[in-house]
C-alpha cells in the first residue's frame, strides 16, 4: 500500500470523491447534481481498486453508477413538481455548521485511533473468497435479501398493474 | 362492364321516396334539391340502388351558379351514377355536408371550401386543405383575379377561325 | 397514483426521410403514444386544376404525367380516356394494346417503389429497395425506347397513342418478361415471410370493408380490406377485356396486406404483358377524327386543336395507387371548362387519423407506408 | 517457448517491452519508471490499432453494404475509394460544432466525452494475444460488463441536454434497451464463466485452447443471446431503435455536428470492436488456433476472427429490418431471459456433475456440447411457441387471388404483431 503509485492514485480518487459529494449539494442544477453523484461512485469505485478490491470495485460501478444512477435520474425526470433547481432553502447556514462539526468530529477520529495493520495477507482472488463466504457463510442473509427483493419487484408490478389494467390490457 | 344509371332512371328512383326532391334529370345526371340532399344521399346509399362507395365530389363555377357533382357507384352491382346540386347565391355558397353519409366526402368537401370558397354545413373540420389560413380569396372561382372585362379560359386559340362564344373575351389577333 | 404526463407536439415532416416527399403529419404524442395526429397538405399544390382552364386539351396531356410522377402512363391514359369519352372517339385495337402494355408496365414500376419504400419504413438499410430500383430502372429503360421520356411520359394522345414502339421494344419486353418473375417470387420469400417485418406491420391500421368503402378508398388499400374491387375488371378499358388475370385481395385488412396485394398484383401484371406481348396486332396507332374538329394545315391525322361538344364526362382507371378519375367539363370551347382530377392518393389518407391515433411514432411511418401516397398527387 | 527471446521476435511483443524495461532501469529510473512507460506503450498501440481499423472499416462497412444493394459504394476519395475514413475524418473536424441555444451547454459538451472513454477504457481487459493484455484483472469480463453500463448515463446526458423532443424520446428509448439487455448479457456470459470457472479473460483462451474446443460449440444459446444483446448494446441495426433514421431523425445525437458528432460516430465502433474482441474471447478460442499460434503471432488470429465477427454486424445490418421499441423490450423480457435462466441451471448442472464425477474433459465436453445444442434449438422453438410466435395467424401469407368481382374476402381474424 506504500509503493508511491497507490498513494498518488488514493489522493486523486479521494479529491476527485470528496469535490464531486459537495458539487452534489453545491451546484443549482437537478440533472447537473445526479451526474456529480455519479462521478464520486466511480470515484469510491476506483479507491476500492487501490485498496485491491477488484471485485467490489467492479460491482461498485455495475451497481451504482450503471443502475442506481438511472434509478435517480428516472425518479427526477418523471417527477412532474420537481423543479430542475436544487430548491432554495433558508436552512443553509445551519446546514453548513452542522456539516462542518460532524465532518471534524469524523476526521478527528479516523485520524487519532491507531488503526492496527492486520498481517494477513492480501487476498489474490477476491472474487472467489467472496463467492466462497456468500454462498456458505452467510447463506441465510443472502437467501433473505434475495427474497426480500423479489417481493419489493412484485410490489412494484403490483401498484403499476392495477393501475394501468384498463389501458394495457386490451391493446 | 359497368352500367351507367342515366340521370332519368336515378330521379325516378329518387321521386317515389321522395317526390319534390328532383328538380331535373338529364341523361348524364339528376338535378337534386340543395335542402333534401342529405335524405336523397342516405336514401340512395341504403335504398336498393346501393351506392355505397362515393367516386368523387367536385365543385363546379358555373358563372351564375355554383354546382356540386356526386359521382357514386355501387360495388355488388356494378352500376354508377351521379347527381348534382345548385345554388345562384354567388357571395357565401352553402351547402349540406355529406360526411355524415360517406365519410369519404371529408377531405374532398374540404378542397372544395379551400379553392371554391363553398361552405358546407355540418363538416366536422371546414378548414383550408392546401393554401394557409390566412390566403384571400378563392383560386378556382372563374373571377378569381380576372383582368377587368376578361373571363378566365380560352375560348378560341389566337387566329383561329370559327364561331366565338359571347361573354367571354380572350386576347383577340 | 396516475403519472400526470402533458402531451407534447412532434413534427414529422415536410422535411422527412420517411414522408415520400413533402408531406408533413402533426403528431400529439403521449408519451409513446399517439393521441392525435394532423396532416398538413399543400406544399405541393400547383392548382393544375386552375392552369388546365387555360390550356388547351392537348397542352394539359404534360400535367397529367407530373400529378402522380411515379405512374405517368396511368396518369395520360385517364385523362386521354376522359376527352375521348365526351368526344366518342374509339381507339384502334393497336392503341389499346400499346396502352394497356405502358399502363401494366407502369403498375409494376410504382409498385417496385411502394413495396420498397414500405420495407424501408419497416426498418431495413435500402436493401429491397435498390433491388426494386435496379428492375424499376429496366422499365424506365423501355419507356424511354417508347416515348423519349423516363417519368414523365407524355406518351399518350386524345384518339391514340403518340408514337409506335420501335421494332427492339418486344423483344426488349420479352426478355424482361422471362427474369422479373423470378426477382418477385425472390422478393415474396424474402419480404413477405420476413418475420420482423410481420411483427412490424401485422394488424397495424386494422380497416373493415365496411369502413374501407365507406371512406372510399381504393386500389391496394380497398382490396387489402378484402374487397374484391377492380376497375381493371370492373369497368374494362383499353385491352383488359381481352387479357387473363386475377385480382389480388387480402384477409385482414392491415399494413401487412396491402403490401401483400401489391406484391400479388406486380406477378399479375407480368402475366398480363406475357398476353399483351404475343397478342397484339399491327395496325394504326391514331384513331381519324372527324371533320368537325379544327384542321390543321399537313397531317390529317392529329388535330392541332380539339373542341369537344358542350357536356361533362367522367372516366377512371386502375392506378397503381386506387381509382384515378378525371372529371371535364367542356363548353364547346378549347380548353376545359372544369378540369378536376379524382386521386386516389387524396382520398386514401381520409382514414389517416383512425389508422395512426393509438399507434407509437413506428407505427404511424409503417401506416404512411402502406397507404403509399404521392405528394404531387395529393396536393395537385 | 519462443527460440529467439530476442527483442526483434515480434510473434511476442512481450519481449521488445522487456528488453526496453531492462533497458531503462540500467540508465537507473526508480522502479515505477518502466510500468508507467510499458502501459503508455500499450495504450498508444491499442488506440493505435483502433483508429486506423476504424478507418479502414468505414469503408469496408459501406463498400459491403454497397455490394448487397448491388451498388459500388464508396469510390471517389482516394484509390477506390479507400480514404473515404479519413475523408470523414477531415469532414468532421472541419465542420462548425454547432451547440443550440437552449441546451445545457456542460452537459451537452460532456456527453460526448462521457461516451467516448467507457468505448476506449473497454481494451485494458481485451487480451489480444500471448501475453498482450493491457491490465489482467482477473474479474476482466465483469468489468466488460459494469464499463459497459456507464454509457447508459452519457446517452441521457446527450439526450436530455440537447433540448429537442426526438433526443429526448432516443435517450429514453435507449436507456430502456440498455439495461432490459444488459441483464441477458450478464446471464450469457456467467453461463461461460460457471463452465470455465474464473472471470479472467485470458482463463478463457487457456480453456478453450486446453480443451482444444470453442465455447461457442458447447454453449451456442449463450453465444446467440451474448450477440443480439451487444447489438443492442452498441445500438446498431436491427436494434438501432433510438436512432431510427425512419421515425427520430438521428436519436440521441441529431443536435450534434462537427467533432462532437464525430465521438458519438466513433464510440459506437469502438463499442462494436470492443464487443466483437469478446466475443471471440469468450467464445471463439481468443487469439488461439489449434496450435496455429506457435507459428503465427497471437494477435494477428485474434484480430482476423474479431473482423470475421464485425462482418457479420455488417451484414445484420444490410438485411435485417428494424423491430419496434416495445417488441424489442417484449423480446428481451419474454424470450432470452427465460432461455438465459434454463441455459445457467443445465450448464451449473453440467459443471457439477463434471467438477465432482471427476470425469476427464474428452469424454465429457462431446455429451454437454450434443445436450446444450438440442436445448437451445428444442427450447428456443417451444417457447416461441408458447407466446405465439410460429402460429398460423402470424405466418407471412400471400394474398388470395381471385375472379369474383365484388367479393368480401375480409376474415379480421389477424392478431396485432406479438
Amino acid at each position: 500500500m506504500e509503493d508511491t503509485g497507490t498513494v498518488v492514485a488514493f489522493w486523486a480518487l479521494a479529491i476527485i470523491t470528496i469535490g464531486s459529494a459537495f458539487m452534489v449539494a453545491a451546484v443549482r442544477n437537478l440533472i447537473h447534481a445526479v451526474v456529480f453523484l455519479v462521478l464520486s461512485f466511480l470515484g469510491v469505485a476506483g479507491l476500492y481498486i487501490t485498496l485491491s478490491a477488484d471485485f467490489v470495485g467492479v460491482v461498485q460501478i455495475l451497481i451504482y453508477s450503471g443502475a442506481i444512477a438511472i434509478l435517480v435520474i428516472f425518479a427526477i425526470v418523471l417527477t412532474p413538481q420537481a423543479g430542475r433547481d436544487n430548491a432554495e432553502t433558508s436552512m443553509r447556514l445551519p446546514a453548513v455548521v452542522l456539516s462542518g462539526l460532524v465532518a471534524t468530529m469524523l476526521g478527528y477520529a479516523s485520524i487519532d485511533t491507531n488503526w492496527s495493520i492486520s498481517d494477513r495477507p492480501g487476498f489474490e482472488e477476491t472474487a472467489s473468497a467472496i463467492g466462497v463466504a456468500l454462498l456458505d457463510k452467510y447463506i441465510l442473509p443472502f437467501e433473505i435479501a434475495a427474497a426480500l427483493m423479489l417481493v419489493a419487484m412484485l410490489g412494484a408490478i403490483i401498484i403499476v398493474r392495477d393501475e394501468g389494467t384498463e389501458g394495457a390490457a386490451e391493446d | 362492364m359497368t352500367r351507367l344509371l342515366a340521370g332519368q332512371d336515378i330521379a325516378h328512383q329518387i321521386e317515389q321516396k321522395y317526390p319534390e326532391a328532383v328538380v331535373d334529370a338529364q341523361p348524364e345526371f339528376a338535378m337534386v334539391k340543395a335542402d333534401k340532399l342529405i335524405d336523397v344521399c342516405t336514401f340512395l346509399r341504403d335504398g336498393d340502388l346501393d351506392f355505397k362507395f362515393l367516386n368523387s365530389l367536385t365543385a363546379v363555377d358555373r358563372l351564375d351558379a355554383f354546382e356540386i357533382v356526386y359521382h357514386m357507384t355501387s360495388i355488388s352491382l356494378n352500376q354508377m351514377g351521379s347527381i348534382k346540386i345548385s345554388t345562384s347565391e354567388r357571395e357565401k355558397p352553402v351547402f349540406p355536408s355529406v360526411t355524415s353519409v360517406w365519410p369519404g366526402a371529408h377531405l374532398q368537401e374540404r378542397e372544395a371550401y379551400d379553392l371554391m370558397g363553398i361552405v358546407f354545413e355540418g363538416h366536422p373540420d371546414l378548414r383550408r386543405i392546401f393554401l394557409w389560413e390566412g390566403f384571400a380569396g378563392w383560386p378556382l372561382r372563374k373571377d378569381y383575379l380576372n383582368m377587368p372585362g376578361h373571363m378566365a379560359g380560352l375560348e378560341r386559340f389566337p387566329g383561329e377561325p370559327g364561331k366565338k362564344l359571347e361573354g367571354r373575351g380572350n386576347v383577340d389577333a | 397514483m396516475t403519472l400526470k404526463s402533458e402531451p407534447y407536439v412532434i413534427n414529422v415532416g415536410p422535411q422527412h426521410p420517411s414522408t415520400h416527399g413533402v408531406f408533413r403529419l402533426r403528431l400529439t404524442m403521449d408519451g409513446e403514444k399517439i393521441i392525435d395526429a394532423e396532416m398538413i397538405i399543400g406544399y405541393l399544390h400547383r392548382s393544375m386544376e386552375k392552369l388546365a382552364e387555360e390550356r388547351t386539351y392537348t397542352q394539359n396531356i404534360p400535367f397529367t404525367d407530373r400529378t402522380d410522377y411515379l405512374a405517368a402512363m396511368t396518369g395520360n391514359l385517364a385523362y386521354v380516356m376522359a376527352v375521348e369519352k365526351m368526344m366518342e372517339i374509339d381507339v384502334p385495337e393497336r392503341a389499346d394494346w400499346l396502352r394497356t402494355i405502358m399502363a401494366e408496365l407502369q403498375r409494376f414500376a410504382s409498385h417496385c417503389m411502394a413495396v420498397g419504400t414500405f420495407a424501408n419504413d419497416c426498418g431495413t438499410w435500402q436493401t429491397p429497395v435498390m433491388h426494386m430500383i435496379r428492375d424499376r430502372e429496366k422499365i424506365l429503360d423501355l419507356f424511354e425506347m417508347a416515348c423519349g421520356a423516363r417519368l414523365t411520359t407524355n406518351y399518350m394522345r386524345i384518339g391514340g397513342v403518340s408514337r409506335d414502339i420501335p421494332p427492339e421494344f418486344l423483344p426488349a419486353l420479352a426478355v424482361l418478361l422471362k427474369d422479373l418473375p423470378k426477382r418477385v417470387k425472390e422478393y415474396e420469400d424474402l419480404l413477405l415471410n420476413n418475420e420482423i417485418i410481420i411483427a412490424r406491420s401485422r394488424g397495424i391500421a386494422k380497416l373493415t370493408p365496411e369502413e374501407a368503402i365507406a371512406y372510399s378508398l381504393s386500389g391496394p388499400m380497398l382490396r387489402g380490406s378484402g374487397v374484391a374491387w377492380d376497375l381493371r375488371k370492373a369497368d374494362p378499358y383499353a385491352a383488359y377485356d381481352k387479357v387473363e388475370f386475377d385480382i389480388a385481395v387480402g384477409t385482414n385488412g392491415d399494413a401487412y396486406d396491402r403490401f401483400a396485394v401489391r406484391m400479388a398484383e406486380m406477378l399479375q401484371s407480368l402475366r398480363i404483358l406475357e398476353q399483351c406481348a404475343d397478342m397484339i396486332t399491327e395496325g394504326p396507332i391514331h384513331a381519324r377524327m372527324s371533320t368537325s374538329t379544327v384542321q390543321p394545315v399537313g397531317d390529317p391525322v392529329a388535330p392541332l386543336v380539339i373542341r369537344p361538344p358542350e357536356g361533362e364526362a367522367y372516366a377512371r382507371i386502375e392506378s397503381p395507387r386506387g381509382e384515378l378519375g378525371f372529371y371535364i367539363v367542356s363548353d364547346g370551347g378549347i380548353a376545359p371548362y372544369r378540369f378536376h382530377i379524382r386521386a386516389p392518393s387524396f382520398i386514401n389518407l381520409t382514414p389517416l387519423k383512425k389508422m395512426t391515433v393509438g399507434a407509437t411514432i413506428a407505427d404511424a411511418v409503417v401506416v404512411l407506408g402502406s397507404v403509399d401516397i404521392v405528394v404531387g398527387e395529393v396536393d395537385r | 517457448m519462443p527460440i529467439l527471446a530476442k527483442w526483434y521476435d515480434f510473434r511476442d511483443l512481450g519481449n521488445a517491452i522487456g528488453a526496453l524495461q531492462d533497458q531503462i532501469l540500467d540508465w537507473g529510473a526508480p522502479d515505477w519508471v518502466p510500468y508507467v512507460v510499458s502501459g503508455i506503450i500499450g495504450v498508444v498501440g491499442i488506440l493505435l490499432w483502433l483508429l486506423v481499423s476504424q478507418i479502414i472499416f468505414i469503408w469496408i462497412e459501406r463498400r459491403v453494404i454497397g455490394l448487397m444493394h448491388n451498388r459500388i459504394g464508396p469510390n471517389r476519395v482516394g484509390p477506390m475509394g479507400l480514404l473515404q475514413g479519413v475523408a470523414d475524418a477531415i469532414k468532421l473536424l472541419l465542420k462548425e460544432a454547432i451547440t443550440p441555444r437552449a441546451t445545457d451547454t456542460i452537459l451537452f459538451w460532456a456527453a460526448p466525452i462521457a461516451i467516448f472513454i467507457p468505448a476506449m477504457v473497454v481494451f485494458a481487459v481485451i487480451p489480444f494475444g500471448e501475453g498482450m493484455v493491457l491490465s489482467d484483472l482477473d474479474v476482466g469480463v465483469l468489468f466488460f460488463v459494469a464499463i459497459g453500463s456507464i454509457n447508459t448515463i452519457a446517452v441521457f446526458a446527450a439526450g436530455w441536454s440537447s433540448n429537442n423532443k426526438f433526443a429526448l424520446i432516443g435517450a429514453m428509448r435507449q436507456i430502456a434497451m440498455l439495461i432490459s439487455y444488459e441483464l441477458v448479457q450478464v446471464f450469457a456470459i456467467l453461463g461461460v464463466v460457471i463452465m470455465v470457472g474464473s472471470m479472467r479473460m485470458v482463463d478463457f483462451v487457456e480453456w478453450q485452447s486446453g480443451n482444444d474446443v470453442w465455447m461457442f460449440a458447447i454453449q451456442p444459446l449463450a453465444l446467440v443471446a451474448f450477440i443480439i444483446a451487444g447489438l443492442v448494446e452498441v445500438n446498431r441495426s436491427p436494434a438501432d431503435i433510438s436512432e431510427a433514421e425512419s421515425e427520430l431523425i438521428a436519436g440521441f445525437h441529431t443536435e450534434y455536428s462537427g467533432i462532437k458528432f464525430g465521438f458519438f460516430y466513433a464510440a459506437e465502433y469502438f463499442a462494436t470492436f470492443a464487443l466483437c474482441g469478446v466475443i471471440v474471447t469468450l467464445f471463439m478460442g481468443g487469439w488461439t488456433l489449434w496450435g496455429l499460434e506457435e507459428w503465427v503471432p497471437g494477435f494477428l488470429i485474434f484480430l482476423t476472427k474479431l473482423y470475421a465477427v464485425f462482418f457479420i454486424f455488417i451484414w445484420a445490418r444490410g438485411t435485417l429490418p428494424r423491430l419496434r421499441i416495445d417488441q424489442l423490450m417484449a423480446f428481451s423480457w419474454k424470450f432470452l431471459l427465460e432461455l438465459m435462466f434454463v441455459n445457467i441451471l443445465v450448464v451449473g448442472l453440467e459443471t457439477l456433475i463434471w467438477r465432482e464425477g471427476g470425469y476427464d474433459a474428452a469424454t465429457v465436453l462431446p455429451i454437454f456440447a450434443a445436450i446444450n445444442w438440442v436445448l437451445a434449438i428444442g427450447l428456443a422453438i417451444f417457447w416461441a411457441r408458447m407466446l405465439g410466435h410460429g402460429t398460423a395467424s402470424s405466418a407471412g401469407k400471400r394474398a388470395t387471388l381471385t375472379q369474383e368481382l365484388g367479393a368480401i374476402y375480409y376474415e379480421g381474424a389477424g392478431t396485432p404483431g406479438a
